[in-house]
């Protein structure tokens, strides 16, 4: 089983999930079997953790051939990045099976099999590999959306989906321009990432290329204007469909801008940067200041998501290795946060059936250990430091600032924009005085407390000791900015080479 | 190396322990059967009196160093190091930060033990103690830390903790949002500190992110920068030590309780502004004119604040103001490189302005929350002790010599006159004389006359021995701290300012002694002047007068609050509400339902080409071959 | 001898199989079930034949006797397996249909096999008027299977449009074969070559007009824009077994066709390919335009027809001669053949008695009476769409792959796109199905033929996604 | 000479053409098809004359063939029209459309 360690990360959720969806369980037997799958995937997390040297090469690679005309391999491998997005899902989804209950066993399946698909498209070393699993995370997602979302889910469906399909198909495209012009280099089929890098790219289809791929990542992610599929799509999903979307699916954007376009593309990073930062910083403003005129706490919550999302984006963008850096890093830290705080409102609303801010009040002396948590989440996601939050935000407006003053003013007023909508949130919901709908409100169970308390012990633990996390995350991070300055694609020779004598 | 120690790191780690022990427990506790208060108290104490020992302990290990190396620092771990940033939590204690180390501690252990009297029977006990305790831990770091970031987290801590027990008694609204406004403020302040910090960095970072690296290598900075850095830190100044434009939330976070006004938002975090500027007086003191634009600055809030203090008519109103004002007389103090004098002042203040609200905390204690001066009266009989050590307190206040805001106030009108801007100095004095009327006028009020409230007054009484004992001993602090101090023309030697020293990039202003006898005997006419005519208006009593222009316009603090309101806080709302329900839908979207729309248009009008009848279909298809043969036609030729 | 005789089995056991099935039916000796099951044998008897590999080499069965006009290669060999299995889940499906739609006819199965019969000889044949006489065989045989419901009047307005504008393409065909006569002197395909050889397409202007014609009337039966109007109406009215396998049985062995008559010599490709360009980009637009404002789900799928016509015209476009392009060609054929087979099962036993459930509303909610028939028809729509794991995401992905190594790099572009906007509709059922409350008991027949058929040809798809090696 | 008789040829085929996408009418529908089928009949006739071979007689004896048979289908469908509606006019069957 450790042998294929990744295969085993992927596809035992993806069994259990079909397993799940087609045997008849019960409602609870369901959950159960889910908790304990991502239970087991976590564990071999930890344990592949422990067998991981770091050493920036790819680790628990794994290589079978698909499609040998092509050069399509089933080709899986993690290194210092990855394994971090990797372990950050495995982290947080035991949670979604501890907290969400009395959902019909389809919901059950539905998040293993997205829980897999996301662990496939982090892991995958092949991009067309990559391609699939990318697309297949969605299909969960929008039946999850679809059948047990708000009451506009219909539409909501349709537009994250027509969003992110297009941006993916256009980056299918992209894929195979870039297989087709491997081949027409080197006489042989491949879309082996680390091969590609070696390609030498030029002119105006490689800039569509770029875009094809920029698109797709920048759809996921998003960045403005590319959001509006978000607020719809966060508000309507079911919590856990929410939390995956914002804590794992939008953070695999912004990997995937790290992990193929900043190999492959980086001289048309490099030229497209200013603009790129500037949508990036946009967003961040525009999405902030948007959350503050939300009456629904889970769409202030999405907009206020994409306005991180923002800030994630632009550490890409600045091109130097504290924002790279704070990125990577923010990846994890914003994960938990968000992803905590979406779980949290989704027991608001199944407890108390509203999630209208003005509808709520005085939860925090109901339910001071909800509140509590609820808090350090908030406080890591407005960047307080001595919460995970404040590394990232940190090292990345610190980025912005070399890479463009202005840009990098404008990124600082994060600071300043986070805080005002969700304080305003914090005291409407959880100060106050509380009415009779929130005065049913019961607090945590030991159970969740349990569910929720190692993430909280990380959102702090990564702000008091960043470090072990960055230590990890910095020669990969070093890597790909060498790759992007030199831009002379040479560093992927060495494994191109490789591949050229497999063929 | 001689300067490392091992035990530096304890100092904020104490109360940070502490904090989560209590917030454990309480957490672990708040469903079922609560832990007694006493127990709750005793634990709280423990970390604030252990710090102080602590920090005694500092200042001796300091005092034993030569003068040129007189520090001590540890570095605990690597915070985070990425490329050419390397960030440590370390922690550095010079004569600087020892010097607020003691009255930090100091203070915050006596507020510790004066809340147990205070808070008894509060449904959330421990909580509080949890807050105050973490206060302490983030100024303790604020305070130590031994790099700008390290200090940030402390910065940060402090607004979180003021924000958290301003919003304490959270199920009114409006304490909520005088929270709210408090954390927001701050942040605007700290977008300036980390912008700051960030062109610090990217000029002269690399070298190493701590004072002492910086402190070696400022001379390398560009002048531009240094006023960019400079004015930028500033701003943070602003927002923490409350100074315009950024100074309005800190009469609101009066809603919180009264010990926490006296530890938070008198005695220690609002001064955090001044001692940043002054750990930074490697930077100011090569930009004259920025400090003295910061001294105007300084200058120009006290006598604002001074003009609002006059007026109002909540006890703790009228105190949060002539904080506002007196931390103005420090940056004015700092602002003309008299770092020390500035910080003396911190350091007096800290002990008559913790030991008014606490006897303020007494009054409201004694007559059951009420905290308007014209619904007290005649309270000196009933209140002997809290009458005693707040006159105490209020002298120091107003620089009644020689108490010890007679001193430090002194040292910065002398330094304004010495340095030659006259101009505020002119103003500090009038300031002084504001002050001295305005305090006076709340002791008369409260204190003297006849009670305006009988059921009220019968009800008063001295508050237990818990929270009197603190009282007596900052009574002490505050009479006698200026003596630390004392300047030669008194036959002092100025202690405090040579041992600042090390710490500190400070000019000296030397001028003759006429010189500091007329700034010394200006400020002294100020106060009689001032102490006067409070007397003349509320010394036998007065009933509330009713305020007409000016004074109105000056009670409601010159509608600043709804100034913002009108041009930043509506305006910021609006824009979002546009966004999150038209823009965002129909103007960002636009493209996509441009496409969409297109796409179905597109559709119907195939659909409309699907006419159903046979004929049509074979027309379609000879026009196709005729295209088709058209195109073949063509590549013939 | 024998391995020839081998090779031609297939063909000879359909067709002997279709006129005895036709003989039976003559005399009414036997029920509907065991007619299909007859006609179902009688395909799977054929397929396990058509399994035995040719070889290498190419091979022209029986070249004293039929003069070169027969080829038999890896490529029609599996052209005819797809055609074969259409056949054989056509017939499986239309049990459980002909249980709902009272008008079954002996002869039904016996037009099928003889159709399939067409189908095969059409994938073979290396001769103008051998195309022509299998071509008629084919469409002689659907003209009837269309209009075979003769009580309702839009099957019969179908057959009318179908049978006018079909012999009216066919007579195109003809005058095309007498034009090439005329350029060449012979009507065989390897003289063609030989013609074309010699001196380029472009010398010989009759034969470069009569291929005109013949791909003109291909086009038409693989509704190549702008030919492609009937296909919506006649797919509409034709009872639903026939649709589907109008839709894929006829299609492959058109592409087949196709296929052999652009590969005759690269000089046609050279010639026509802005014109196929064109038409493809038509094609692939026009399908998703009509597509999207149907409600009806067989106009919908006859219009996603076409838009699949227009994937497989960027395959020939980019076919270069080599046998790699020949398999992208099969492999999205049998995806799309597998999808559009199992949808149109689905359809044959959902739609209740006389096809009442014809629209997208009608759908509505099926996923909460009948969760795994919504599954199956899911899974085909996702793989119509193009969306992995399933076939006809592989499919695509051979398709835009060879566009890119052949140069046509704005082909694989506008085919990205139109598999964008193909989302749209193939959603809309999907949400159809899932996310609205169901109104609808959907009582079906009792048969369980045309349930298993859609299973297995979900499973199919789901493997061929998974396991794409058979390529 | 085979100039004139591939001109008819085209002519006849022309003239279907126009029957086809011009009437109304079933029946004058698929006589103008037969029409262009035979128009090709024509042409496979002289042009076996032209070619000196006799397969341009067999592919129009073949093509002869399968006109009649879709003559007859086409009959039969007409019959089935009539029974319908009792009108053989194209137009009238435009209920599948859009």
């Amino acid at each position: 089983m450790f042998d294929n360690v990744l295969s085993t990360m992927i596809f035992l959720p993806i069994v259990i999930g079909l397993a799940v969806m087609l045997i008849p369980f019960g409602s609870n037997a369901a959950r159960r079997i889910g908790l304990a799958a991502s239970l087991l995937v976590l564990l071999l997390g930890v344990r592949a953790y422990f067998s991981f040297t770091g050493s920036g090469q790819l680790e628990f690679a794994e290589t079978r051939n698909l499609i040998e005309t092509l050069g399509i391999a089933y080709r899986l491998g993690v290194d210092g990045i990855s394994f971090f997005v990797l372990l950050t899902g495995a982290v947080l989804i035991p949670i979604v099976f501890v907290v969400v209950r009395d959902r019909p066993r389809a919901f059950y399946g539905n998040l293993l099999i997205t829980a897999g698909a996301m662990a496939g498209a982090i892991a995958a070393c092949d991009l067309v590999l990559f391609y699939i699993f990318w697309e297949i995370m969605l299909i969960p997602i929008f039946f999850m959306i679809g059948l047990y979302g708000g009451p506009d889910r219909r539409a909501a469906t349709i537009k994250i989906m027509l969003y992110t399909v297009s941006g993916s198909l256009l980056m299918l495209a992209s894929i195979i321009y870039l297989g087709a012009a491997f081949h027409a280099h080197f006489g042989v089929w491949s879309f082996e990432t680390i091969a590609l890098t070696g390609l030498d790219l030029s002119g105006r289809t490689a800039t569509l290329a770029f875009f094809g791929f920029m698109l797709a990542f920048a759809i996921k992610i998003p960045i403005f204007p590319l959001h509006t599929w978000l607020p719809d799509a966060y508000t309507e999903a079911p919590a856990a469909a929410t939390f995956l979307l914002s804590a794992i699916m939008a953070k695999i954007g912004i990997y995937a801008v790290i992990r193929f376009i900043m190999p492959v593309f980086g001289p048309e990073l490099v030229h497209y940067a200013v603009p790129l930062a500037w949508a990036a910083v946009i967003g961040l403003i525009y999405c902030g200041i948007a959350a503050i005129g939300q009456k629904d706490m889970k769409r202030l919550l999405a907009f206020s998501s994409a306005s991180h999302m923002g800030v994630l984006a632009l550490g890409l963008f600045c091109l130097n290795i504290q924002a790279l850096t704070g990125s990577i890093f923010q990846i994890m830290a914003h994960a938990t946060s968000t992803g905590l705080l979406f779980l949290l409102i989704g027991m608001i609303e199944d407890r108390l059936q509203t999630r209208e801010i003005a509808d709520l009040g005085g939860i925090a002396r109901q339910a001071p250990i909800f509140a509590f948590f609820f808090a350090v989440a908030l406080l890591a996601s407005v960047g307080l430091p001595g919460t995970s939050g404040f590394i990232g935000e940190f090292l990345i407006i610190l980025g912005a600032i070399k890479f463009d003053t202005t840009i990098g003013i404008f990124a600082a007023t994060t600071l300043i924009i986070g805080v005002c909508y969700m304080l305003w949130m914090f005291q409407r919901v959880f100060f106050e005085k509380g009415n009779d709908r929130t005065a049913g409100f019961t607090d945590l169970s030991a159970a969740e407390t349990l569910a929720f308390l190692p993430v909280i012990v990380l959102i702090l633990l990564m702000g008091v000791f960043p470090q072990p996390f960055i230590a990890r995350i910095e020669p990969a991070a070093q890597n790909h900015i060498a790759t992007v300055q030199a831009t002379g694609r040479t560093s992927g020779q060495i494994a191109l080479d490789h591949t050229l004598q497999q063929h | 190396m001689a300067n490392t120690t091992t035990y530096l790191g304890l100092i904020p780690l104490l109360p940070l322990v502490g904090a989560a022990v209590i917030g454990f427990l309480h957490l672990g506790t708040c469903k079922g059967e609560r832990l007694p208060e006493r127990f709750y108290g005793l634990l709280a104490c423990t970390a604030p009196i252990l710090t102080f020992l602590l920090a005694v302990k500092v200042f001796f290990d300091l005092r034993g160093l030569p003068v040129e190396t007189r520090f001590l620092s540890q570095e605990v771990f690597t915070w985070f190091k990425v490329g050419e940033m390397d960030i440590a939590m370390g922690f550095l204690a010079d004569p600087l930060s020892s010097l607020m180390l003691l009255f930090v501690t100091f203070t915050g252990s006596l507020i510790h033990i004066y809340s147990i009297g205070y808070m008894a029977k509060d449904e959330s006990f421990a909580k509080f103690f949890a807050y105050l305790n973490l206060f302490l831990g983030s100024m303790l770091i604020l305070v130590l830390g031994n790099g700008p970031v390290v200090m940030f987290v402390g910065w940060e801590g402090v607004g979180l903790c003021s924000y958290l027990l301003i919003s304490y008694y959270s199920e009114d609204r409006s304490n909520v949002l005088a929270g709210n406004k408090a954390f927001i403020v701050n942040r605007i302040g700290d977008f300036g500190f980390v912008l700051g910090m960030a062109f610090l960095f990217w000029a002269i970072g690399s070298g190493g992110f701590d004072y002492i690296s910086l402190k070696a290598n400022a001379h390398m900075l560009p002048e531009a920068t240094v006023i960019l850095v400079c004015l930028l830190l500033f701003l943070g100044a602003t927002g923490k030590s409350a100074q315009i434009p950024l100074y309005v939330w800190l009469p609101d976070a009066m809603a919180g309780p009264t010990p926490v006004s006296a530890l938070i938002h008198a005695a220690t975090m609002v001064t955090a502004g001044v001692y940043m500027v002054a750990r930074f007086s490697f930077l100011y003191a090569h930009v004259a004119a920025v400090g003295v634009f910061i001294a105007w600055v300084g200058i120009i809030t006290a006598l604002v604040s001074a003009i609002y203090g006059m007026y109002q008519d909540d006890i703790k109103k009228v105190l949060a103001y002539s904080t506002v004002s007196q931390l103005g007389y420090m940056f004015a103090g700092v602002g003309l490189a008299a770092y020390s004098a500035g910080i003396f002042h911190v350091f007096t203040h800290a002990f008559f302005k913790a030991l008014l609200f606490l006897g303020a905390g007494s009054v409201i204690y004694a007559m059951h929350h009420e905290q308007n001066i014209w619904k007290m009266g005649g309270l000196r009989s009933k209140l002997p002790l809290t009458y005693k050590t707040m006159l105490i307190g209020s002298l120091a206040l107003a620089g009644c010599p020689p108490f010890s805001g007679f001193f430090s106030k002194d040292e910065i009108l002398y330094s304004a006159l010495a340095s030659g801007h006259t101009g505020i100095w002119l103003v500090g004095v009038l300031v002084a004389g504001m002050t001295a009327y305005y305090t006076f006028r709340m002791i008369f009020v409260v204190f003297h006359g006849s009670p305006r409230d009988a059921h009220a007054f019968d009800h008063a009484h001295e508050p237990p021995a818990v929270m009197t004992v603190p009282l007596v001993i900052l009574a002490i602090g505050a009479l006698f701290a200026g003596f630390l101090n004392l300047p030669a023309l008194f036959g002092g030697s100025q202690q405090v300012t040579h041992w600042l020293a090390p710490s500190l990039a400070e000019h000296a202003h030397e001028a003759a002694h006429s010189t500091e006898i007329i700034a010394i005997a200006a400020s002294v006419a100020a106060f009689f002047v001032g102490i006067l005519i409070a007397w003349r208006k509320f010394g036998q009593g007065a009933e509330e007068p009713v305020f007409r222009g000016f004074a109105s316009f000056a009670y409601h603090t010159f509608r600043v609050n709804e100034f913002y309101d009108v041009i930043l806080v509506r305006p910021y709302k609006a824009i979002g509400g546009a966004i999150a329900n038209f823009i965002d839908a129909n103007i960002t979207d636009i493209p996509a339902q441009v496409i969409a729309w297109f796409y179905r248009q597109a559709g119907s009008l195939f659909k409309l080409l699907q006419v159903g009848y046979v004929r049509a279909y074979a027309i379609y298809m000879i026009v196709g071959l005729s295209v088709m043969s058209l195109l073949l036609a063509q590549s013939f030729k | 001898m024998t391995s020839d005789l081998v090779f031609l089995l297939p063909l000879v056991t359909v067709t002997i199989g279709a006129i005895l099935l036709m003989l039976l039916s003559a005399f009414e000796k036997i029920r509907i079930e065991v007619s299909s099951a007859l006609a179902m044998g009688i395909f799977a008897v054929a397929f396990l034949i058509q399994l035995v590999p040719v070889g290498p080499d190419d091979v022209r069965p029986f070249v004293s006797l039929f003069n070169g006009i027969l080829l038999v290669s890896d490529f029609t060999r599996i052209a005819s397996l797809i055609i074969i299995a259409c056949g054989f889940f056509t017939a499986m499906s239309s049990i459980s249909y002909f249980r709902q739609n009272s008008f079954a006819t002996l002869e039904f199965f016996s037009l099928m096999t003889f159709a399939v019969s067409g189908m095969i000889l059409l994938t073979m044949a290396q001769e103008l008027i051998t195309v022509f006489i299998a071509l008629e065989t084919v469409s002689l045989s659907i003209y009837v299977l269309v209009g075979c419901n003769r009580r309702s009047v839009l099957s019969t307005e179908a057959i009318l449009k179908y049978l006018i504008l079909g012999a009216f393409a066919g007579a195109f065909f003809t005058m095309g074969a007498a034009l090439v006569y005329a350029g060449v002197g012979s009507t065989g395909f390897a003289a063609i070559t030989d013609a074309i050889a010699m001196g380029g397409l472009l010398q010989n202007p009759a034969l470069a007009g009569g291929l005109l014609f013949i791909l003109f009337a291909l086009f038409f039966k693989v509704t190549v824009f702008p030919f492609h109007a009937w296909v919506v109406d006649v797919y509409d009215g034709a009872p639903i077994p026939v649709t589907g396998f109008m839709a894929t049985a006829l299609k492959t062995s058109i592409f087949a066709v196709l296929a052999n008559v652009l590969l005759l010599a690269d000089d046609i490709r050279g010639t026509w390919v802005d014109m196929l360009f064109y038409l493809t980009v038509f094609t692939l637009f026009a399908g998703n335009l009509i597509a999207i404002g149907q409600n009806s789900l067989k106009r919908m799928l006859a219009a996603s027809g076409i838009v699949h016509t227009g994937y497989l015209l960027i395959a020939l476009i980019a076919v270069s001669g080599d046998s790699f392009s020949g398999s992208v060609i099969l492999y999205y054929l049998a995806a799309y053949a597998a999808s559009t087979l199992g949808i149109f099962a689905s359809l044959s036993y959902l739609s209740g008695n006389d096809e009442k459930r014809r629209d997208f509303d009608d759908f509505k909610g099926l996923a909460k009476v009948r969760p795994y028939s919504a599954a199956v028809i899911a899974i085909f729509l996702l793989s119509m769409a193009g969306i992995p794991p399933t076939a006809g995401f592989m499919g695509k992905l051979y398709i835009i792959v060879t566009a890119f190594q052949a140069g046509q790099t704005a082909l694989a572009v506008l085919g990205i796109v139109s598999s964008i906007l193909s989302m749209w509709y193939y959603l809309r059922l999907i949400i159809a199905m899932y996310f609205h409350e169901s109104e609808d008991a959907f009582e079906v027949s009792s048969s369980r033929s045309a349930p298993y058929c859609a299973f297995i040809l979900a499973a199919c798809v789901l493997a061929m996604g998974l396991y794409p090696v058979a390529i | 000479m085979i100039h004139d008789y591939l001109s008819l040829s085209i002519l006849l085929f022309c003239l279907g053409v126009l029957g086809v996408i011009s009437r109304r009418n079933v029946f004058t529908v698929f006589m103008s098809i037969e029409l262009m089928l035979n128009a090709a009949n024509l042409a496979f006739i002289a042009l076996a004359r032209l070619h000196e071979s006799m397969d341009g007689h067999v592919l129009a004896l073949l093509v002869m063939a399968v006109a009649a048979a879709e003559a007859a289908l086409a009959l039969a469908v007409v019959i089935l029209l009539h029974k319908h509606t009792g009108k053989v006019d194209t137009n009238v069957f435009s209920l599948l459309k859009g």
